[in-house]
């Protein structure tokens, strides 16, 4: 049987044009990975049609550990408090490869 | 009576036909990325047909559209954010983050005028053309200043008023570095924008080229641009329609605001372009244009990111649901009968 | 002899070019929202065109050509249900999916009927075209109601019979209701559809254009008309070859059916075109393919969610598998030698 | 550390021409957002390639309050019945602003 | 209420052209059906940026019972080895029609 | 000095920009379909074209330049992966991943030199055209057997020696199969691509549909075309750009490799083009452009497949991020220059 190790998968929706300043984050705390779905969506900013194709969310998807975890969410919190729209949920995964998952090394 | 054939020119009635497609609520759907497309393809043509004249230009002309450019960029979006703050319907950064849509530009617009002065056989400049593409980036500057602005008051009379009342530019712009990132960073971004690139990379290209590279593009950028045009409408008028079902959201003395402004700005533009810059009636329709129209493509993300506490529905229901189509479908022909009048009184 | 010319048009040879391409399981894919941007434009085109023209047209043979539309739509989808349920090898309900979509069109068939009329220099009316956009959608409510009708008598066979036994059309209507949610919504679906919208209103403006305005247009949509027909071809044949390897799941009596119906429908629409309406061969022939062509861009979507019951494998192979290719390569000729062998019999 | 509250996050894959009828069904239930990803797959009823355009799936996130989520499985459980093809499936997330997901306030 | 299920959502995500692999896999094991989307992202691997429309990822999202998920792991180890880049991690789910997510039958 | 006129083409032009505008970061972006499209627009364009003078043509030297694609594209992979052996920076099966590249061809650069071709007045044959389909593939072909070998040799140095140590040709091809699934279906997918179906299909199209087909397809194909290069090349540019960055990432010795390597390449498909096939200065351009140029499109995806371990940001970075630029900006010119050196020579 296939071993699995637990790891946290942290899934960001938000509007496109924050897509940079989230991969300087990812980059800023040495993330190994992370991706990017487009998306669109309604929320309490209304809605994101991307019809126009000028506008329309991402769903960014990055799964790390326990304690990168944490760091990344602080991060969050103080893009929220700034008043970021952003919807942020933390599920549970199992991977086979939790080596991938570790800081990048430098 | 030449005015009214607005109504029947292919492009406007394409982009009546998005409207109504939404009113209706027909399934058709363009792909997101079409618009896109078709914007790049306009900013394309229009630029690389403009360079290629502006080689020809008169160097003081062009600095001084150039100027005017910049002092339009720079007022309008100040005149819009005391008009709102005094409406007492929204709170300073919704006022800072929608006026600085007045203050830039639409494209979408500007190519609507150009197919309605074809149509009904005005020529004009391209000078503003230039000011097409300086005008794009100033406002957002504006919107980050009156943003800091804003915040520094808010927090003043949170906190209770620190020293000095006055805060000064400097510290301002200092103040701006919170929520959107570095300024300088806000800076390069305002200026380095798509559309800015697109248009001021094409003008380049069209002035520098050689003529026979020039010439196998012509009927890439002239003979399917109409045709592009019409389709790039079609799709505009539905994203249009989907934001005017928001009208109510924002109230009518916003809603109002949206009408009113680029009459006024539309004034001040076709003033700048028949008195002072000395246009044609066709390149003082231009600049009225420029004035009146408000940006839904530059400013929206650039508003996201700077002044995120703004409610992005607010300005976009005002420039892409009320002012776009009011400027497509009414606005051109009072623009262009106002610098008639203007012209004829001398 | 000029007929087998239809296998050496480039729009014909790019639709098989195509189908070869997945039949040798190339990585060729092309972008998905590439068909639907041709399509609207395609779309698009013919109905500035047929606008256009369509000003000068007689009314009394336009409203005739919609009212035989009309009827054709409304029996075609009856009578292949009718032969659909003979068949006993799908439920009622798939029948009456499966039906709707050859009581509708294919404008991409009827595209390249034009293409191949064109290149024998047959001439048409323009009538056809509006016949095109007329007949979208009543076999979208035929089909309702013969579900509606299905679901109705496989109630009554469940729960054995209640009272009166005919199902008269009022309860058949109330019951469409379940599954689609309202019967209202559903018409209004099936009328305000996507390519009925783009083709009805292109049409309309083509027709109220100025002539200027037209005029900067025709280069977008008729130079290079051809050229975006063969791509949109070469996609939708890599579409119709995935679904031909679906072949043998839908069994061999229903791909029959796939080949037959058109057979019939293209027989009837040559002779409403030929004898009741009176079209030269070019129209008749443009008649017979309307009769023949099954959609499957509008019908699709409106059949999942109002006969959801229904497989859309069924469907979607028979009309995008089977019909669409028969048609495309060996049934356009066929139906223009029937109408050419009709005009000489007198 | 940043503090966690469960969530129920709503998966629903389908036809894209759904979409519609999902909206109005989250509206219905006053639900305060939802996330739409654009999709091809395979199932019982067959490939949705997206490959014309005409026909792809969607990917529809929501993320609801436990007794919001009973509401719109049940609402799910009626299009079943009649038949629509609806893949559907839940998970257990953690988020940083529960009142965010509560009911749109009206 | 409704009854709620447990399955298990398998995801990977991988360089687009290991798709037509991927579909062959779970062909094999007679997976009942799967969900694909178009994404991008960063990795060991470098970015996968999707931006020239010729080099993008894929997440590909199967449900399967417990005894799948082993079979698909092994195969998607036997990958790896391989040398072929795939970000691999499981998650807990709940369904409605668990009959749905039984091996195709035959 | 007619050669320096490259730089003021304005596809080259339009290059640069799409570097510029990632350089500066602009938050330019085009839809990620865009390029795809316009590659199959420009494939269809170029291959309609090229079928229709084929045609005409005379089948030995049709032969002939078939016979020489085949030995360029079998030859300069090994070539180039013997000499990156030597650099010993990186390892064989990244060596076989790069090197495959090396022996296809990029369409972009080859209607580069078309347009460049053109600007400057200079007339070519028709079968350089044939030679871009036929050396799309061989070199993967050639990829999948270097890798093959270097598996077997690495596997032999981890597992001390089997028995005999050569291995031939026929257990490489074996050992082929364990990593990207069989070497046959390996072959199939190097000589099913979509470019080359792309390519072939139209050629074959151009030469056999009739002529009234044809005539109708020329807007579409040739007026348009340069337009539609600048768009795609602008994309191109902001793709190179993304990879010129990775540039540290491969060292200053690989980075080498992607301008040392077009070169020798360049100089042998000149030789071919001049002394071998005798084509005119045009032709024998269009020959060394052949040779020099590094597949982006077609190669990549087939390399991640038949040889996983390889590291893509190495081949990605060298053939689209170096030698992509390279070739288009300054090597172009240089080829040009070269067979017109060895045309003065005699
Ligand atoms: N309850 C929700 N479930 C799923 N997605 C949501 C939810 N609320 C918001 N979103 C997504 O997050 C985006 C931003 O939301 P908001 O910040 O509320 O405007 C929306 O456009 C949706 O795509
Ligand atoms: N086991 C599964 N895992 C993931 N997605 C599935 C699964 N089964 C079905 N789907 C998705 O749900 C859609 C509809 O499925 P179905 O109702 O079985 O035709 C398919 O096109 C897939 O995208
Ligand atoms: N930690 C991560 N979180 C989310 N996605 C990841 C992560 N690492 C890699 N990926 C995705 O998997 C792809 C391949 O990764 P790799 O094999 O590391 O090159 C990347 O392009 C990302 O889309
Ligand atoms: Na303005
Ligand atoms: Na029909
Ligand atoms: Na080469």
């Amino acid at each position: 049987m296939i071993k699995l190790y637990p790891e946290k998968l942290l899934s960001i929706i938000t509007n496109d044009s924050m897509q940079e300043r989230l991969e300087c984050m990812f980059k800023k705390y040495d993330i190994s990975g992370f991706t990017i779905l487009q998306a669109t969506g309604e929320g309490s900013s209304g809605m994101e049609s991307a019809m126009s194709g000028f506008d329309g969310n991402i769903l960014v998807k990055v799964i790390v550990t326990e304690s990168q975890l944490q760091i990344l969410l602080e991060s969050v919190e103080r893009k929220l408090q700034k008043g970021y729209h952003l919807t942020v949920f933390v599920s549970d995964v199992e991977v086979i490869t939790p080596e991938k998952f570790k800081n990048r090394s430098k | 009576m030449s005015n009214l054939s607005n109504l029947l020119l292919p492009a406007v009635l394409f982009f009546a036909l998005g409207v109504i497609a939404r009113l209706i609520k027909s399934d058709l759907k363009f792909p997101p990325d079409l618009a896109k497309v078709l914007s790049i393809y306009l900013l394309m043509a229009i630029g690389l047909h403009g360079g290629y004249e502006l080689a020809k230009a008169d160097l003081v002309i062009a600095m001084n559209s150039i100027m005017w450019a910049l002092i339009l960029g720079f007022t309008l979006p100040i005149i819009g954010y005391l008009a709102l703050v005094m409406t007492r319907k929204v709170n300073p950064l919704d006022a800072a983050a929608i006026s600085a849509h007045y203050g830039s530009v639409s494209a979408g617009t500007f190519l609507t005028a150009i197919a309605y002065l074809d149509n009904v056989g005005v020529t004009y400049e391209t000078y503003p053309l230039i000011m097409l593409a300086v005008m794009e980036s100033p406002a957002i500057v504006v919107g980050l200043i009156l943003a800091a602005k804003a915040r520094h008051s808010i927090a003043a009379r949170e906190k209770a008023p620190i020293s000095g009342g006055g805060a000064d530019l400097t510290t301002t712009a200092v103040a701006a570095d919170s929520p959107g990132g570095k300024f300088t960073d806000l800076l390069r971004e305002a200026f380095t924008n798509g559309s800015v690139v697109v248009l001021i990379g094409s003008m380049v290209i069209g002035a520098i080229s050689t003529p026979s590279g020039m010439q196998q593009l012509f009927p890439f950028i002239d003979e399917i641009f109409m045709g592009v045009l019409c389709l790039f409408l079609f799709d505009m008028g539905m994203v249009a329609a989907r934001r005017i079902g928001d009208f109510r959201q924002v109230g009518w003395l916003l809603a109002l605001f949206g009408i009113v402004m680029p009459l006024f700005g539309g004034v001040i533009g076709a003033y700048v372009g028949h008195s002072i810059l000395g246009f044609s009636v066709g390149g003082a329709t231009l600049v009225a244009v420029l004035g009146a129209s408000a940006s839904y493509i530059a400013v929206p993300p650039a508003m996201r990111l700077a002044i995120p506490e703004a409610n992005p529905s607010f300005y976009l229901t005002l420039s892409l649901g009320i002012t776009f189509p009011f400027n497509v479908i009414v606005g051109i022909p009072i623009y262009h009968s106002l610098v008639q009048a203007m012209a004829a009184a001398g």
